[in-house]
């Protein structure tokens, strides 16, 4: 057991984050949440610099990296709060990459990976609800009918769509978003990332793979996010901590007050707690032994964990923190948004519920 | 010892209610949105006209003030049933500034403001809170200095809401620097367009604005000193305790609920007959249950003319944190439609009122004295341990 | 609305508390405790002052109280930790005057009242669930089956036991403790309240009541088990503040630190809020608007609040309360024991849920 | 970074499982339940002297001490194995008075102690807390006054554990009133027996008992003194951080849960299948992997030899509170046999292991530390918080 990064991951841990701090201003994150849109500079110069094929093979042009690279690379893009389809795209190209099936698949990863293209799982339909999937494969006249709650829809170059062929099996299908076929509503949502719900309206759709690909999606974009939460809980903290070194109230710094300490320390354990979890289950996504409910029980951590450490950092800003001009809101509005994406607490523990017998080894 | 509403209430709580579904109207609800609370829009000013006619604004004022002198158990009962139907009821103007103007404004300060605040002419921002001065508010620095007719002012607030809304500003300042902090701070009234105030709008996580708001050397006439000169604190403390009876409602919270309910009947009639969904569902009703009891042992109490800071804390801690937990696990709830904003429009579940709540829910509990000084007063005061 | 105890019952309350404090010392509790029995002879005492007859009608030789009444009798005896099967007789007599059918009925109460009989309620089986009762209705050979978890069985004179007869209904049946066919095993339980599993081998049985009344019984000690909860948690806190004004460490009492002060409120905060909804909910089966949801709401409400609020007195007290020499532990043992007792924080909410849709008045 | 254990190590786990199983025999379980926790029954004897053969007690001590140098990740190994199935693995003489005594005792000491404790013939209790000195252990006041060849001993240990199945007491005196409050302290070795020695039992809420033990004038020789006078403070501290590793296990929260479920499987098979309940245990599942992260993250620090002092009293707070949450949960679900104790015999779930284990978990709490104590910690040592 080795908790710390090596070397290498280190290097390319500092790198991405003087990047990002050097390209990524809070600014200009606010600027794009006023316009709704996703920061598609910053993702092209992200690319160019090759981070995003970190976790994959040498042969693809990446780092022979892994699924815990990909957290790595998550959770310094959610430090910024920049508006980048790094969860989405991750998520799609691993998918391609492990489950893809034919030469669109393997065109398009490699063009995803130079930033080139930009796809984005559509999953979701009304119902919210990854097992209950109603879209139609696509006939002779294309793919028709809707999805819900497309993160990041209209910056994408492709849609990853689940649809049910004939059998009822789920398989994954590329739609291009220069298909005319194809409408895109904004669903304005607390996160204010560029969310829509998407219309199919005789899409021409390719098959990239079956039902494995769609569960190693669900499973991969689930665990991605718990690095997202895991990052806004952390800039909370921290924020909150420099916060309270310095802020005076009665003559003495906060952080001097039993209560700010005792709150700080509960946000502390819930983050190292959440780190743990979070890189052991990308690891164990990494080595292909990750269950459904290994990765759900950490979702559920998480997302139970995320609004009790931001609100509390709010608690413990007062004021100061409440106002927009402050940057604790961005790790507020995204780090809960994220809960309920790829499966809210809720609907993770039901998961979890599901082998309630089955012993674990602890050890 | 009785734990039913007297007949009275009851009625008193149906005419209310009547009122309401007679003025409720969503033009009216839309102008109060984008006033963010402020009177003054054509529909507001004609509904606090009603208000006021109803003679509910002041009916639990001391008759001496211009009231009815009624038991506050009715200003309880105004708040609750107001803030069920989310109805505006009169923002700190009314309930704050203008009783203590009655208690503590001399005879032609009375005569100057309280009419203009009965006809919704003027607005009062409150101008406590300064950068380093929010729970410690003793430590205020902005200073007043004594001229010729009047005084100068000089210094900083923030949290000054609805002061480009205001026409004036009910503000704390510090008008002996060698006195200790409580006892140097005086209260003045500034007029909002007076020279040398400046105005900056900080947009804040609930969607609502906040000002901070800047005095370069503002001159202040005598006669806008409020009670005696290093007296201010006192006021401030008189002032707060004003809302003390519809501190923290359950109405709203309750609203939040039905809301919820109501949302799941209509559109996820399936996923309501989940058991865990339901006992979600029945611990949130419970822990409204909960809320409502500290909240009406608070009011009760108030209304028996007992003082008890540690009651008024509790629900003022009670509901404020309830708030958070409630709309936190009802978006949970919801999944990801949970987390659209009004502006995703019907998508929205029952208009994105949890996502909103959960959004405007901190300030709740860091606002009018945080969470943390309100558990000690209930420690000091109700349980009456050391401090 | 009227929260206060009007001056007779202050005068009520404040006579029952002189008379607990003055027979019954903690170090009698104690001995009851290790004996394990239920202290009679302050049973008698107590009847004898005629305090047990004050919820009920003067015609009875009652004081024409009502059932919170009741309720301020049960919290005087748990404020005490007297091993008095106060619930349970009370909740017997309350369902005998107001369901009780036939002679034997009106007998059983007046005897009850005078302190010559002392029924308590037989319901549960080994399922534990007040709504599967399977025991049948006594046959030409009398009662024949078994009941679990019979507080002060042993101590009672009657049992009054819950049947269904051949519809499937359920009815009450008293039977007599001195009937040879009745046998008791001791239950050891955290409350060190004496307890029991009973036999009956062709016990001879009565029909006293039918459905209405044993659900009025399942209503009426399900309230009054609030009290009695109520009245634990007042006494952990009362001991807490105390403890905590006094004890120094660190140079100054512990009631000067700020997480002491807070863990305190938060006690605070619960008995309050179940103070109010335990009175309103005795308030409300006294008028008969009682609904089972509004009593399974306090039941639950209170079952929840009560082990985090005697654990904090504990937290607050340390190795001090730790000790069964200090008299904290009472509280602490009787009180979780009470939070099971007439359907636990999970039963109650399961009741609540039924009625989620149900639009509650709030005022 | 890896998640995994390394082959190593769960050949080591395998090989303490392999062990357990071959020793743990109910008639050794009752021996030392009926010893509360103290070696010295014949079983215990037996099995302490296999522990020690497999030399698994010293096996992460350096060198220089009698140990085999072992990674500490061995130890959390072989603690977590052990509490889950609630077998003995040396109580604090073993895993904190000897190790201290290598390292600050002389060499006549060593000799004069460290064999008997091996064999299990010595038993030491700690004698620290006094009525007036718990948490602010510094404020002690038992004091040792110099006279010719030792000292006399004056005063009164509360949480004297196992005072009376002990053959010695390590013993924190003042030898210094003059000095401030922790520079006067020294650390002393007495022999239970010793004239003016009284022990008093104290019957805990957890069913076992704790001793008051009390000091008249006591005499103990020079040689006794361990570590240098008025050095005792850091000698405490010392003995104090001994056992970080295995702070908190998971092993034995890990197994209530699987006992739990194990009864429900075979005596309530249809209520588990309770959608409520089976969310109630997710929940439980869920609560126990977050400590079992912070637990091993502690374990993983110490191991790579860093001084992490935040990451043990997290896993000190997390797994004492849960203890709590968790027992207390089980027994809601289990209804009214939750609360039946293991008097009850086969009527008591698992052995009435919830109900214990509740009435155990206020000690966890506040003791070795307060959580509150433990939280200020994490906030100076983990996140750098001005104090």
């Amino acid at each position: 057991m080795e908790l710390e990064l090596g070397e290498t991951r280190q290097l390319l841990r500092a790198a991405v984050r003087k990047f990002l701090e050097a390209e990524c201003s809070f600014e200009r994150v606010r600027e794009c949440e006023r316009e709704g849109r996703a920061d598609l500079k910053l993702w092209r110069a992200l690319c160019a610099q090759g981070y995003l094929a970190t976790p994959f093979p040498s042969e693809l042009g990446g780092g022979d990296g892994g699924i815990k690279d990909a957290g790595l690379l998550v959770e310094e893009v959610a430090r910024r709060a920049a508006l980048l389809p790094i969860v989405e795209v991750l998520a799609s190209a691993l998918t391609l990459h492990h489950h893809g099936a034919g030469d669109d698949a393997t065109t398009l990863l490699q063009q995803t990976l130079s930033g080139e293209a930009l796809p984005v799982p559509a999953l979701l339909e009304a119902q919210d609800d990854f097992d209950r999937i109603e879209l139609r494969a696509p006939a002779a006249d294309g793919l028709r009918g809707e999805k819900f709650f497309v993160d990041y829809a209209t910056a994408a170059s492709h849609h990853l769509v689940t649809a049910r062929d004939s059998d009822g099996e789920l398989a994954l299908y590329v739609v291009a978003t220069d298909d005319a076929a194809l409408k895109c509503e904004a669903l304005p949502n607390l996160g204010r990332t560029p969310q829509s719900r998407v219309r199919y309206d005789g899409a021409r759709a390719r098959r990239i793979s079956g039902p494995d690909g769609v569960a190693f999606l669900v499973q991969v974009a689930r665990a991605l996010t718990c690095a997202q939460l895991l990052a806004c809980m952390d800039a909370s903290l921290s924020r909150t901590v420099a916060y309270t070194n310095v802020r005076k109230q009665f003559g003495r710094p906060l952080s001097t007050f039993q209560a700010v300490q005792h709150h700080a320390a509960d946000m502390a354990m819930h983050i190292e707690s959440s780190r743990f979890l979070t890189y052991e289950t990308l690891d164990a996504l990494d080595r292909g032994v990750a269950s459904e409910e290994q990765v759900a029980l950490t979702k559920a951590s998480l997302s139970r964990a995320l609004p009790d450490v931001v609100m509390t950092g709010h608690q413990l800003h007062g004021g100061q923190g409440y106002i927009e001009e402050n940057d604790l809101y961005f790790f507020t509005i995204r780090g809960k948004d994220r809960c309920l994406a790829w499966g809210s607490a809720e609907e993770c523990l039901g998961i979890v519920a599901r082998g309630v017998e089955q012993k674990a080894r602890w050890l | 010892m009785n734990y039913q509403w007297a007949a009275e209430h009851l009625a008193f709580r149906d005419e209310v209610e009547t009122f309401i579904h007679e003025w409720r109207t969503p033009a009216l609800l839309r102008e109060y949105r984008a006033r963010e609370g402020a009177g003054g829009g054509p529909l507001l000013t004609e509904y606090y006209a009603a208000l006021q006619q109803k003679g509910w604004m002041r009916m639990c004022w001391p008759r001496e003030h211009g009231g009815e002198g009624q038991n506050p158990i009715y200003r309880f009962i105004l708040v609750e049933t107001m803030e069920y139907w989310g109805m505006p009821y009169g923002n700190l103007t009314y309930t704050s500034i203008a009783p203590t103007l009655a208690t503590h404004g001399s005879e032609e300060q009375k005569q100057r403001y309280l009419p203009g605040i009965w006809s919704g002419e003027y607005t009062f921002a409150i101008g406590y809170s300064e950068p380093n001065a929010g729970t410690d508010l003793a430590s205020l620095r902005t200073r007043a200095e004594k001229v010729s007719g009047g005084w100068r002012v000089q210094g900083q607030k923030i949290w000054t809401s609805l002061a480009a809304q205001s026409t004036h500003i009910w503000l704390a300042v510090r008008t002996d620097p060698d006195r200790p902090k409580h006892a140097g701070i005086s209260l003045m009234v500034i007029e909002t367009g007076s020279e040398g105030v400046t105005i900056r709008p900080l947009p804040t996580l609930s969607g609502l604005t906040t000002y901070e708001t800047f005095y370069d050397n503002v001159f202040v006439p005598d006669e806008n000193l409020i009670g005696p000169l290093h007296g201010g604190w006192e006021i401030i403390m008189h002032a707060l305790n004003h809302e003390r009876v519809g501190l923290s409602p359950t109405g709203n919270l309750a609203r939040n609920y039905d809301l919820l309910v109501e949302h799941l009947m209509k559109h996820a009639a399936q996923k309501l007959q989940d058991p865990v969904l339901r006992i979600r569902l029945a611990e949130m009703k419970m822990e409204v249950q909960r809320h409502r009891a500290l909240a009406v042992c608070n009011a009760v109490s108030i209304a028996r003319d007992e003082m008890s800071p540690g009651l008024a804390s509790m629900a003022k801690v009670s509901g404020s944190e309830l708030r958070y937990r409630m709309t936190n696990l009802a978006m949970d709830l919801l999944g990801r439609a949970g987390a659209l904003t009004e502006a995703a429009g019907e998508l929205a579940p029952g208009g994105g009122r949890q996502e909103s709540t959960w959004r405007a829910s901190p300030i709740l509990r860091f606002g009018g004295g945080t969470n943390e000084v309100q558990r000690s007063i209930i420690a000091a005061r109700h349980l009456g341990m050391a401090r």
